[in-house]
């Protein structure tokens, strides 16, 4: 067991997948010499050499296409898009490609990629830099859409990822790469060092794919959420002194909706919470859920507390940020409700 | 709005519409032999002319001239011919199928059988197309059966694709064809990834794409050519170029360039024109490509000149926008007709078994639709389970597919 | 008054707003000479030549990118893709630059563009030329999504698109072009020209952006449907003899939320009807909204009828298209359930 | 996998990486004066070679030689020199500001100031450039105020685009600016479909596009070649080859070609390269791409090579992958100081006079600083309302976004 941060996980993670199979290449903008922009890479170049991990031209269309077309040659491709807002180029080559091409080659050929990206606000980014779209992968059948919280999750799932044999997008909250960010950045972050999801086994293990975890136990109401989310899930429960069941769902597609609604069965009340906008967003799938399947068992009608349907923005970050005093409303909007 | 117009916008717009006289006098044609054959490790400026000037063996006697004109054995421009015969036969029974409501759609590879039937005669077992539309003519060539290729396009109970994909959309691994994209372009930037692949391996096998003159313009292209080029992916990347991208003259695509072949030297990459009507040119420009690749020179551009002869497809109806004649006036002649002329100036074939070779694929290709069918066609008889479509979204089917079938009911 | 097609109604919408303002242009792949592979811009280049109508290069990030920076110039363009299922390779110009533009520049630029997209089933198109990408569209923060399931709208909403000052994306049903298609794929399709809805002014007129159309009145449930599946909803709720509300939502952003509480909050029930595929479908933010804001109303659980979670197919068109017995079979459900 | 390994993947790696000494011998440095001046009609396969050579004007002793050493004139060679040395000063104060905690992210244009500075005087009133992050040299010789620069940089109160955008991603339609994207390469088609706005609108105004080398590899890159090269767009597009992107060297995007000018030529577009550093050649060269279009002879692409002397961004930390001294030991020199020396040699300038501008020139910086953060820094101060999120999203607020606002209480 090592203390790592998130960073060093999904860095870990690929060095283990390419050690176990050397069908594991890695590429992306700047992820070789360098070890990426974020250092999710490093050292992968040095150790397995310039023909399994190495730098790309600037074409995610590229990144992706070529990966689609070595997952059909029998390499297992891992990828990084440099940011989630960078990633639309690739869009077609992910959906139309990727995502279809066992079903419709009959398994002829198949697309084992995993596409790393990192995702969501918190860092003065701006528009292009803090997006969450998220539920424009989980609209397209045939792809595996994963968001991890914390550098245990990280590293399993990403393991696990690679090694799954359809395409998954693996969204990387980028605001948790260092340490579990709450929402308030005001205060110093406090490193993944202190923090017991920070321990992670060395060598291999995974993660499994679709399963959620309970973050919180509770009972009063459940609160679904999936990266950076978590956190400020956390802390909201925390401050409201609202027993709140804080469950993060890791995987997005496949979900594991024998989790939630064992759970909003037994709260009967949901709040969901996701960074990305509001319209369309993930949360709708998520409530829409709920209310067709634990109809009978709600109190009260459930809440999304999302971004706004805006651009990201960059001066105004903590008023659009989802933080704990927005999820904490919400808490009680729906403890109250009746 | 200006009143006092200064710039206005330039629109290409082809020589002649429905109505007008084709006219291909502006079109050289080129003179076969001419074009010189380079070592395989030449820099792609030092053949700068090739992807300009067009690559041409077969005269107009059907003699074979040139420093191209080498390497096809007897057998191999027999086998052509008959695979060129077969994909005729083959195309014109299965539009027939489609006019007869036996399945839904259906596209022709008229006038360009010799592209994909003398390309594939190039390659080795084990490399890999990954074709268009258009390239039936790979998979006849391969041997991949008649038989299954009709039963996908009726998407019946033997469908290879279980009734998933559109008529025509083949995958076959085995015989080194991917899987057909809807999407025009994809495929070219993929078939350089498993050229990547095999170059990451190790191993020696090759990748080829495949792209119509209109998709050029498509932005996977461009991702084709940069990865091609940057990582020297041992590919060849073909543009057929049939003249016309469904009513789409390729003035647009092309613009204000010469050629298509010309778009690969700002990449480094070797490019040549040949005449895609001219099986014998077509072979030997594969194989040139081909050896280049495998001494590990990396990536060839090839455009493949030739014609639509035939509507787009049985959705499109191509006097809406040129002659009906053009087809009849175009200048590089008919693949089958040239590669047969050849064939008996070379005193291996003759007008007479020509024509027994024809009756024989003609009624092969019929048996094998009597056989097809009776796997039922689109709406009639046998065809996959609709739980089917449920299954290889994803390796293992997820608890919410497994949920959705069972609330379908099948 | 005319009778139109939807096609003869498109096509005179573009000629109406091309006529009215020299600054609308029209181009995409074969709308040119040949007036699309639909015929929606026929005759279009011969009345206003080669400068307003124009064929372009099959590029759809160039046909918008081109948009983007003409609207920034000041025209109004109106561009066809020629297929939904082909739009990916715009996704990054419609989401990144024609959605933000007019925000991220404080106004200084706009896109005042209208993409015009065949959208949805039911022609035996495979996987290709049948996708219902709506749910991606709305996702996204600056954009305004419609959907016209008549001759009369498909001309109004377009005009309506054309002169709006904001990116619009037009989703046109192709199933619908030649007549109210509800479903039964067997029976001869009755023409437009049998419709009152085929009933097409001559000249300019509007539909205004954002207001829902009931289609029919009723008590007992409401249908929320756009597109080919309004007419399917009408023929459901016929056959099965349950008085539902059918509303057409035209315009899923801005969305008519008004008219659809009204309903929901008066029926009680609510089926939501798609042939987009489920998960993260509109259909989601649709039963998000209604148990968010009409949950005391609700006395059944909100059921969605959509495309299964699978690439549209060919050979089982007719099982996977969300035709009318689908839909009876929800409606039946929604009023047992208690 | 394979044992015996026959093809393997090539990856291009830079000459040098931190600890080497870096060795430009291989860079031909070119002679002043040398390339040929063209007529602007010309053709683009008959200029082939500008798109490999390096057109330069100043020589080594910043005389002005050869065939484009006409046309900048004395009052426009000081306005240049001024132009840079202030974006060199601003630079170096917001840089600084970003590091006091002032704003969240700074971009400089270190080393590359003659690009954008130089072109801008090329350029008439009511064109319009479609921009990069590294083009605020475009903006200052426009004469678009260095408060509203830093006013937006500081998102303050002031700042124009309403604490919208990242600092550095201005937008001045006035100024003929393109509001800045993050996406790299989506502008460069924009640019196109301006100027293809322009053509159709009968209007005299031109738009130029830019890039960097590494964003020559995204699609939108091809999308602008194909339709500038279709349409005969009025535009000059722009590739600023400052040899790195972000720590990747330009060979990547780069590949096998010789060059990323002579990518234009399979587009039959005339492709010239351009000594980025010398202000007095890239001016030049712009005012015939200018003139080109104006004459309606299209499009023009232009390779300016210079060297990106300072970090990507205030993100990144260059040390981790290339040698420190590169930088300095770049052989096209720099910009500010071969101006400067041409000034002298031509009688106009002095050190002195150069010494008194510099102090001119960061005073007045410093002094617009000050009045900048009065009106707030990121942090500090006013700033726009958070109402204000919501604006501008559509022409008008709808309801969703009304009750979103009303939601967050502000
Ligand atoms: C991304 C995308 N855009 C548009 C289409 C529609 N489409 C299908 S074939 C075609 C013309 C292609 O012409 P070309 O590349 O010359 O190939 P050809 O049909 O001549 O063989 C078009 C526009 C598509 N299939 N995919
Ligand atoms: C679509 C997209 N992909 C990736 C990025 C991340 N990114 C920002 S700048 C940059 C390098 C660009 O290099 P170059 O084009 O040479 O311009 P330079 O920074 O040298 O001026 C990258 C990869 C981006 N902004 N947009
Ligand atoms: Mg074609
Ligand atoms: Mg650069």
């Amino acid at each position: 067991m090592a203390r790592m941060t998130m960073i060093e996980a999904i860095r870990d993670a690929q060095d283990v997948a390419m050690s176990r199979d050397e069908k594991v290449v890695v590429f992306g903008q700047d992820v070789g010499y360098f070890g990426g922009v974020f250092r999710c890479t490093k050292g992968l170049q040095e150790k397995y050499g310039l023909q399994r991990c190495f730098d790309t031209p600037i074409n995610e269309s590229g990144i992706v296409g070529a990966a689609v077309g070595m997952g059909a040659y029998g390499l297992r491709p891992c990828v990084e898009i440099q940011f989630a807002d960078y990633m639309y180029p690739a869009f077609d080559q992910i959906v139309s490609e990727a995502a279809r091409l066992r079903h419709r080659s009959n398994k002829d050929f198949t697309a084992p990629l995993t596409i790393r990206m990192p995702t969501g606000g918190g860092i003065y980014g701006g528009q292009t830099h803090s997006q969450s779209p998220e539920a424009l992968f989980a609209h397209v059948s045939g792809l595996k859409t994963m968001i991890p919280s914390n550098p245990y999750d990280a590293k399993g799932m990403l393991i696990a990822a690679i090694e799954d044999d359809d395409p998954v997008v693996f969204l990387e909250p980028k605001r948790l790469y260092n340490g579990p960010f709450d929402g308030y950045h005001e205060k110093a972050v406090t490193p993944w060092s202190k923090h017991e999801l920070g321990e992670v086994p060395e060598g291999h293990y995974t993660v499994p794919v679709g399963k959620a975890a309970i973050r919180r136990p509770g009972e009063a109401v459940t609160i679904l959420a999936y990266g950076t989310m978590v956190h400020v899930a956390l802390a909201a429960a925390e401050e409201t002194g609202i027993d709140a069941e804080v469950v993060d769902l890791r995987s997005i597609v496949p979900l594991d909706m024998e989790t939630i609604e064992a759970s909003v069965r037994k709260t009967g009340r949901c709040v969901v919470v996701h960074e990305a906008t509001l319209t369309a967003g993930f949360g709708a799938e998520l409530v829409a859920l709920i209310s067709q399947h634990c109809f009978w068992h709600l109190q009260a009608p459930p809440i999304r507390v999302t971004g706004y349907d805006t651009p990201y923005p960059h001066a105004h970050e903590w008023e659009y940020f989802p933080g704990p005093v927005r999820v904490g409303a919400a808490l009680k909007t729906v403890m109250e409700a009746s | 709005m200006a009143t006092n117009r200064i710039f206005s916008l330039h629109v290409p717009e082809p020589e002649c519409r429905p109505g007008d006289t084709p006219d291909f006098s502006k079109f050289e044609v080129p003179v076969a032999g001419e074009v010189v054959r380079p070592p395989v490790d030449v820099d792609a400026e030092d053949i700068h002319d090739h992807a300009y000037d067009i690559i041409r063996v077969l005269d107009d006697d059907g003699k074979a001239v040139g420093p191209w004109a080498e390497g096809l054995e007897d057998d191999e421009a027999l086998k052509g011919l008959r695979d060129m015969m077969t994909v005729r036969s083959f195309d014109s029974r299965m539009l027939m199928a489609q006019r007869q409501g036996k399945t839904s759609f259906y596209m022709q590879a008229l006038g360009e059988e010799a592209v994909s039937c003398a390309f594939q005669a190039a390659l080795s077992p084990g490399d890999m197309n990954f074709p268009t539309y258009r390239q039936q003519g790979l998979l006849v060539t391969s041997g991949y059966p008649m038989l299954d290729m009709m039963n996908q396009i009726y998407s019946n109970s033997a469908d290879p694709l279980h009734g998933r994909q559109l008529p025509i959309m083949y995958s076959s691994k085995e015989h080194g064809f991917f899987s057909i994209s809807g999407n025009l372009g994809t495929q070219f930037i993929q078939a350089v990834g498993w050229a990547m692949a095999s170059a990451i391996n190790g191993d020696s096998k090759i990748a080829a794409g495949w792209i119509g003159d209109g998709a050029t313009a498509e932005s996977d292209f461009h991702s084709a050519l940069v990865f091609a080029s940057t990582f020297r992916a041992p590919c060849i990347l073909n543009i057929v170029n049939n003249q016309w991208a469904i009513s789409t003259f390729q003035g647009i695509a092309r613009g204000r360039a010469a050629t298509f072949a010309s778009r690969g030297l700002g990449f480094g990459i070797p490019s040549l024109r040949v005449d895609g009507n001219d099986f014998y040119a077509v072979y030997a420009v594969a194989k040139w490509a081909a050896e280049r690749a495998h001494l590990g020179h990396g990536a060839t551009l090839i455009e493949h000149v030739t014609y639509r002869a035939g509507p787009h497809s049985t959705s499109d109806d191509p006097s809406g926008y040129r002659p009906k004649t053009e087809a009849a006036d175009w200048p590089l002649g008919d693949p089958i007709a040239r590669l047969k002329q050849h064939c008996i100036a070379r005193g291996i074939w003759s007008e007479e078994r020509h024509e027994q070779a024809q009756a024989e694929i003609d009624s092969e290709v019929i048996r094998t639709q009597k056989e097809a069918e009776k796997n039922g066609t689109l709406h009639d008889g046998p065809r996959a389970s609709p739980r089917d479509m449920f299954e290889d979204v994803f390796k293992e089917l997820p608890p919410h597919l497994k949920r959705q079938r069972q609330e379908a009911g099948i």
